[in-house]
């Protein structure tokens, strides 16, 4: 029997963690496949709405990477984020969705191999849990949200 | 490195990479005998890096390994913190198990040995046994004989040695330890 | 109070002083020192030079019997044994494997988690406390702190900050009234292991010692580690060689000198038991 | 219906190498909406370029996904190239598939679903892409020049000398920085003061310079061609327009024994000072940290002696906001405070010194009249030993990089030493000689041949006095690792070199970024040394890396030039990837029911009010507007808009999903 390989996507933003992934290939470090990146201009923009509808869409886990504190290169767009991903946890919860299929982290432009461990550990993270299952239940919500 | 290497053994058995010692040589300047060694910690660093044979022969019969006093000096002030004495360790063994301990060194091993066979005997150190069994091991019979009567008339000297009870226990560890060695 | 005492092999003999200086403060202290049960010898120099396995295995050995008697504190007052307890304990905590086989040749338990303090550490912890209190005739002189290699390296396990510069010693005998001096042998080595099998390299090393902590002024050396002592004390003649000149600074426990500024007598500090006479009266 | 151009690059092998591109660019093929595919050896290149023009035109292409390296690195080509082929150029995306795909995996099948995902992704964002058109700002030709070194120096004079204005900001009482405190400099020997002064002075004087000494960057808001910085001008206590230098406070001040920054702590200044002779401005500053006014309520002799009364003992600190279009940072380094080398006894034994203490020693202007006398007893060393690599190349002290400056100094230290000293004796412990430049190896080979300077090869392991004496314990690795001991007169410690206790803030106040060492970082490390990842501001000197004063001389100008061509346009186009808020027909007019949840969270006060009227022109709502000139695109607004009214051009919330969609489901 085959391995489960997880499908993971990444939202990571321009500056940071998107030139830190262009180091990790500039320096040739390998890392999992599993994890594919979606560029954003910056965490701040990330609305945790996606994050659901990547569960709802068949998501096995999600890395949220940018700027570390104060390297925001929009000055607080990743604070934001950080302050919005508490609030989010909750959501989470309620929704039953396992925290750690969310691996929230920050890597600078110049931590080229610190992305691809947080890469593979969060791999086998999402290993660990297996598959994401419950998308109707996420769905559901989702809708409910539209309609409102 | 090649298997072969007794640098990738040391790795093996310490996690030490002599490849990352860049031979600034703070190591020897702070040894307390670097002066007295043949082969000074840097140097021996730096053959075992060469992958030589002939070096790492060198390395094994060399008196150094012996004088080193594991002080941890070098260990201390290294730039890549690299664990000299572990290092050494491991070499000390292997020359031992090798037979192939220095003829200036005898009577270190000797002493080292004497205090194992103490050990081994009692359990504890007993330290007049020590002195005896290094005597007649060495041959050095007459040296410190001015010391002995004094340590006794202080009390720092016993005549018969303390022994623990789990005599058969304590038998167990040495088990097997010392066959490797060729005589 | 009740803490585990691993006395090691040397302060049931050359050491003597030590092992009575030692108890008869913790006494004061209202302290209980308690022995582990059937102790046994620590491997010391000799058997990390010759076999890893035995260098592991004895001291492992009386980490089981301490942790058996749940002790979770263990006092061990010799500063090689203190190491290679300390190393061991170390060495096993990074390798599960080690730990099992050691663990398997013993047929004990190990838990490895006991808390091993050095006699600073313990003095720090039991005895500093009520100082003020016990301390009745000050030691008012110059002394020379030597914590030589095993209490400060390596750093890393030891976790000793101002590892080149240690201060703990000294801030003891500043409490006791002595005026510590300021010196830069402090932790360079006495020739630990070699004071039979080299004796000219203990002269030598330990010569420099002395002659330093002379030339600075001060009264006493003051140690924590029996090898230290030995070799400052008991091998003052191959010192004398090396200097070619007769040094007659006294080298004491620092549990001596806590006795002493406690007002125990001399005869309860063992100050007899020296070799180079221990005459500290002089300039009071 | 959209009519897509997938082009694959191989790279030469660096993609094709790991994922099979064929097939990559087969699978796009098969993608709905995709109405042309295909893979070339080079598509950045030439031909490449040209094949993705030719495919626009004849196929009518609305948009075009290239999957080849970094968008980073090469987006703004390929938009070109649509551009010119009459596609708007934002209509053009890429998909990563070098730096995040074939480099980062081995050959596989894996690899190459990766990229076709990666390629999908693209293309179903593409989809949803719209024209933009980007937006033009002006540019306010005056550079802001962060930091009064040599660097600072150097790059203010030639913007200034382009005929642009330039605001030099230094946060000590003078310009000058580090080189004003050396000595000779090498390889050439000559004075450093004699060859910087006359730069300090024209900077004075230059009419296109503003010069705000004893002030810092207190904040840095806007973007390339139009920043507003403001600065924090720290209270002198003086009138600068009343005071004319002539000195009488200083040399009246009651409180002469603070030790001297200029001197490294070798010499004393007073509470009111010039920090040197040469100081521009020769203007006095007062430390109220040692004013006994300031400290303890009474003293003023500087008021009473002051002739032309410009003592301001209520003087406070002044915001200044400037609008500047580039701006240049030149904060320079600091050295390695030695204290963490125990075992050398820095700070324990007053002649174990450092590098730029020497230099003071050394310096005509210094605290000995550049005699060489120890701090200890003022005797001049018989033996003097220096010690290279203290703290560089060390990673136990946590400085694993050379430092690059100390072989040089020290060398001609050494050589000063014994030009001052005739019959002294010095020594050098080093680990490699590192004189890479012009006339550097020949200057070291003269100070070992020549002036008999020894070098040994070894690191030192301790140094301790011994009546009167240093005792230092090397090695010459070279003759059988002998161990060497010197008794030494006095010591200097080559020192690393480090970033500036204040770089790191610096850097977080205006958004460039910097290593782990916390020297700022530049653009890209071989083509783009003098940039940051900032458009607009620029790198000069030792706040990089360090630097010699060679190559900060010529990192500035650089750093000048691209100020210079920056100023040479009058307007910038910008990416238009800002935030919108929808608008539609009446009535609704917009979904925004005006909460300004949005205002609240932008960082540029980029969201303003806009007021709905009807004909009548009253009121019927009011909505949030964005203005373009300030929005920088970061979209934290459309996080957080609950009616999905506010969206980011380029990164909408539709594409976003788009993306997610695509990524996941290519069963």
């Amino acid at each position: 029997m085959t391995e489960f390989e997880p499908k993971i996507i990444a939202f990571v933003c321009n500056w940071c963690t998107y030139a830190g992934a262009d180091l990790t290939g500039t320096s040739r470090i390998k890392y999992a496949q599993n994890v594919k990146i979606i560029r954003f201009p910056c965490t701040g923009r990330i609305d945790f709405m996606l994050l659901l509808k990547s569960f709802g869409e068949g998501a096995d886990g999600i890395i949220v990477s940018g700027c570390h504190p104060n390297d925001c290169h929009y000055t607080s767009g990743n604070f934001h984020a950080r302050r919005r991903w508490i609030m989010f946890r909750g959501l989470l919860d309620m929704l039953g969705i396992d925290v750690r299929r969310i691996q929230y982290s920050w890597v600078s432009a110049a931590e080229g191999s610190k992305w691809a461990d947080i890469v593979n550990s969060t791999v086998n993270t999402i290993r660990e849990l297996g598959p994401y299952t419950e998308y109707e239940k996420v769905a559901g919500y989702l809708e409910k949200e539209a309609n409102q | 490195m090649d298997k072969e290497d007794l640098s990738f053994k040391v790795r093996q058995d310490t996690g030490v990479n002599v490849r990352e010692c860049y031979q600034c040589g703070k190591c020897t300047a702070g040894c307390p005998v670097g002066e007295r060694m043949d082969l000074r910690p840097s140097v021996i660093m730096r053959m075992l890096q060469s992958g030589d044979r002939a070096s790492e022969e060198e390395i094994l019969r060399s008196n150094s390994i012996w004088l080193c006093l594991t002080c941890e000096t070098c260990y201390s002030r290294c730039p890549m913190e690299l664990d000299i004495p572990k290092v050494f360790d491991y070499l000390r063994e292997k020359s031992y198990a090798e037979g192939k301990v220095n003829s200036q060194s005898s009577d270190i091993v000797t002493f080292h040995k004497s205090f194992l066979n103490a050990v081994e005997r009692n359990g504890r150190l007993h330290e007049m046994s020590l002195i005896l069994d290094y005597k007649i091991h060495s041959g050095n019979l007459f040296q410190d004989i001015a010391l002995a009567p004094e340590m006794y008339s202080k009390g720092k000297l016993h005549l018969l040695p303390e022994h623990i009870k789990d005599k058969k226990g304590f038998a167990r560890l040495f088990k097997d330890q010392f066959k490797k060695r060729k005589s | 109070m009740k803490i585990g005492f691993y006395p090691g092999c040397s302060l049931t003999g050359s050491s003597r002083e030590y092992n009575e200086s030692l108890l008869a403060i913790a006494k004061e202290a209202g302290i209980e020192l308690v022995e582990i049960n059937d102790w046994n010898c620590c491997g010391a120099t000799a058997a990390h030079n010759l076999n890893k396995e035995l260098s592991l295995s004895l001291p492992a050995r009386n980490l089981a019997i301490a942790e058996f008697e749940e002790m979770d504190e263990l006092v061990v007052p010799c500063a090689a044994c203190f190491n290679r307890l300390v190393m061991t304990q170390h060495e096993l905590a990074e390798k599960e494997e080690l730990k099992k086989i050691i663990s398997e040749k013993l047929q004990m338990p190990l838990k490895n988690e006991i808390r091993i303090l050095n006699v600073l550490q313990f003095l720090e912890k039991h005895i500093v406390p009520c100082l003020d209190l016990l301390v009745k005739s000050p030691l008012e002189f110059d002394v020379a702190c030597y914590y030589g290699c095993l209490l400060v390296r390596p750093q890393n396990v030891m976790k000793s900050e101002r590892f080149e510069d240690p201060m703990s010693m000294d801030t003891i005998m500043q409490k006791l009234g002595a005026n510590p001096i300021d010196w830069p042998f402090k932790t360079e080595c006495c020739g630990a292991g070699f004071s039979i099998s080299k004796t000219e390299i203990v002269g030598e090393l330990s010569g420099k010692i002395v002659r330093n902590a002379t030339d600075r002024g001060a009264k006493a050396i003051v140690v924590a580690c029996p090898m230290c002592h030995s070799n400052l004390d008991m091998r003052r003649s191959a010192i004398d060689n090396y200097l070619n000149m007769k040094m007659d600074i006294p080298v004491i426990y620092i549990t001596q000198a806590i006795a002493l500024a406690m007002g125990l007598s001399p005869r309860q500090a063992g100050i007899q038991r020296h070799f180079v006479p221990v005459n500290l009266t002089v300039n009071r | 219906m959209s009519k897509i151009g997938v082009f694959i690059c191989h790279c030469g092998e660096n993609i094709s190498a790991t994922v099979d591109v064929a097939r990559v660019a087969e699978a796009a093929g098969q993608i709905e909406g995709v109405a042309f595919s295909t893979d070339y050896k080079y598509m950045c290149s030439d031909p490449g370029q040209t094949m993705i023009k030719q495919a626009i035109k004849e196929k009518g292409l609305t948009g075009v996904v290239v999957g080849s390296c970094s968008p980073r690195m090469h987006e703004p080509t390929f938009r070109k190239a649509c551009q010119e082929a009459g596609l708007n150029p934002f209509m053009c995306e890429m998909a990563n598939l070098r730096e995040h795909c074939s480099w980062v995996h081995d050959k596989s099948e894996a690899t190459t679903q990766k990229a076709i995902d990666l390629v999908r992704t693209l293309v179903e964002k593409v989809k949803l892409n719209k024209p933009l058109y980007s937006i033009k700002v002006p540019v306010t030709k005056t550079a802001l020049v962060i930091g009064g070194g040599i660097a600072g120096i150097q790059a203010s004079l030639d913007i200034a000398n382009a005929g642009h204005q330039v605001i030099l900001v230094e946060r000590d009482p003078s310009i000058g920085g580090h080189m004003s405190q050396l000595s000779e400099t090498f390889p050439t020997l000559d004075c450093s003061q004699c060859i910087l002064t006359p730069r300090m002075v024209e900077v004075a004087q230059h009419p296109n310079i503003k010069l705000m000494t004893y002030a810092e960057l207190e904040k840095l808001e806007g973007s390339i061609g139009s920043f507003k910085a403001t600065i924090r001008k720290k209270a002198k206590s003086i009138d600068e327009d009343l005071c004319n230098g002539c000195g009488t406070c200083t040399t009246k001040c009651p409180t002469k024994k603070i030790p001297s920054e200029f001197n490294t702590g070798l010499g004393m200044r007073t509470a009111i000072y010039v920090p040197f002779p040469q100081a521009v401005p020769n203007k006095p500053v007062i430390d109220k940290e040692n004013c006994s006014y300031y400290q303890k309520g009474k003293c003023k002799v500087c008021e009473k002696v002051c002739p032309t009364g410009a003592i301001r003992f209520d003087q406070e600190d002044e915001l200044v906001e400037l609008e500047v279009g580039a701006v240049v940072i030149a904060t320079g380094f600091d050295i390695m405070q030695p204290s963490g080398f125990p075992e050398y006894g820095y700070g324990k034994y007053k002649d174990v010194i450092t590098g730029l203490q020497f230099e003071r020693l050394a310096s005509a202007s210094g605290p000995t009249l550049g005699e060489i006398r120890r701090p200890s007893d003022g005797k001049i060393p018989e033996k003097i030993v220096f010690v290279a690599c203290a703290g560089s190349r060390d990673p136990a002290k946590g400085i694993p990089y050379c430092s690059k400056i100390c072989c040089m100094y020290t060398a001609k230290h050494a050589m000063l030493y014994q030009h001052k000293v005739h019959h002294g004796k010095s020594y050098i412990f080093y680990m490699d000689i590192r004189a890479a430049g012009k006339n550097y190896e020949e200057f070291v080979r003269r100070a070992i041949v020549e002036d008999e300077v020894n070098y040994i090869r070894g690191r030192v392991s301790k140094i301790y006095e011994e009546n009167g004496k240093l005792i230092v314990k090397g090695v010459d690795t070279l003759s059988s690792a002998k161990p060497v001991e010197i008794e030494a007169d006095m010591v200097v410690l080559a020192s690393a070199a480090v970033a500036n206790p204040g770089a790191e803030a610096l850097a977080q106040k205006m958004h460039v970024s910097y290593d782990s060492y916390n020297f700022f970082s530049e653009a890209h490390p071989k083509l783009k040394p003098v940039e940051t990842n900032t458009a607009g501001i620029f790198l000069a000197g030792a706040c990089q890396a360090p630097k010699d004063i060679p190559e900060t001389v010529s990192q500035a100008s650089g750093a000048a030039s691209k100020v210079i061509i920056l100023f040479s346009k009058d307007e910038l186009s910008r990416d238009p990837l800002i935030a919108v808020v929808n608008r539609s027909p009446a009535p609704v007019f917009s979904t925004c029911v005006g909460c300004f949840m949005c205002a609240s969270a932008c960082p540029y006060q980029a969201i303003g009010e806009e007021l709905i009227t009807n004909r009548q022109g009253k009121v019927i709502k009011k909505v949030a507007k964005v203005n373009p000139g300030l929005c920088q695109g970061c979209g934290t607004c459309v996080a957080f808009c609950r009616s999905k009214s506010i969206d980011i051009q380029g990164y909408s919330n539709e594409q976003m999903c788009a993306e997610v969609i695509a990524l996941l489901n290519h069963e």
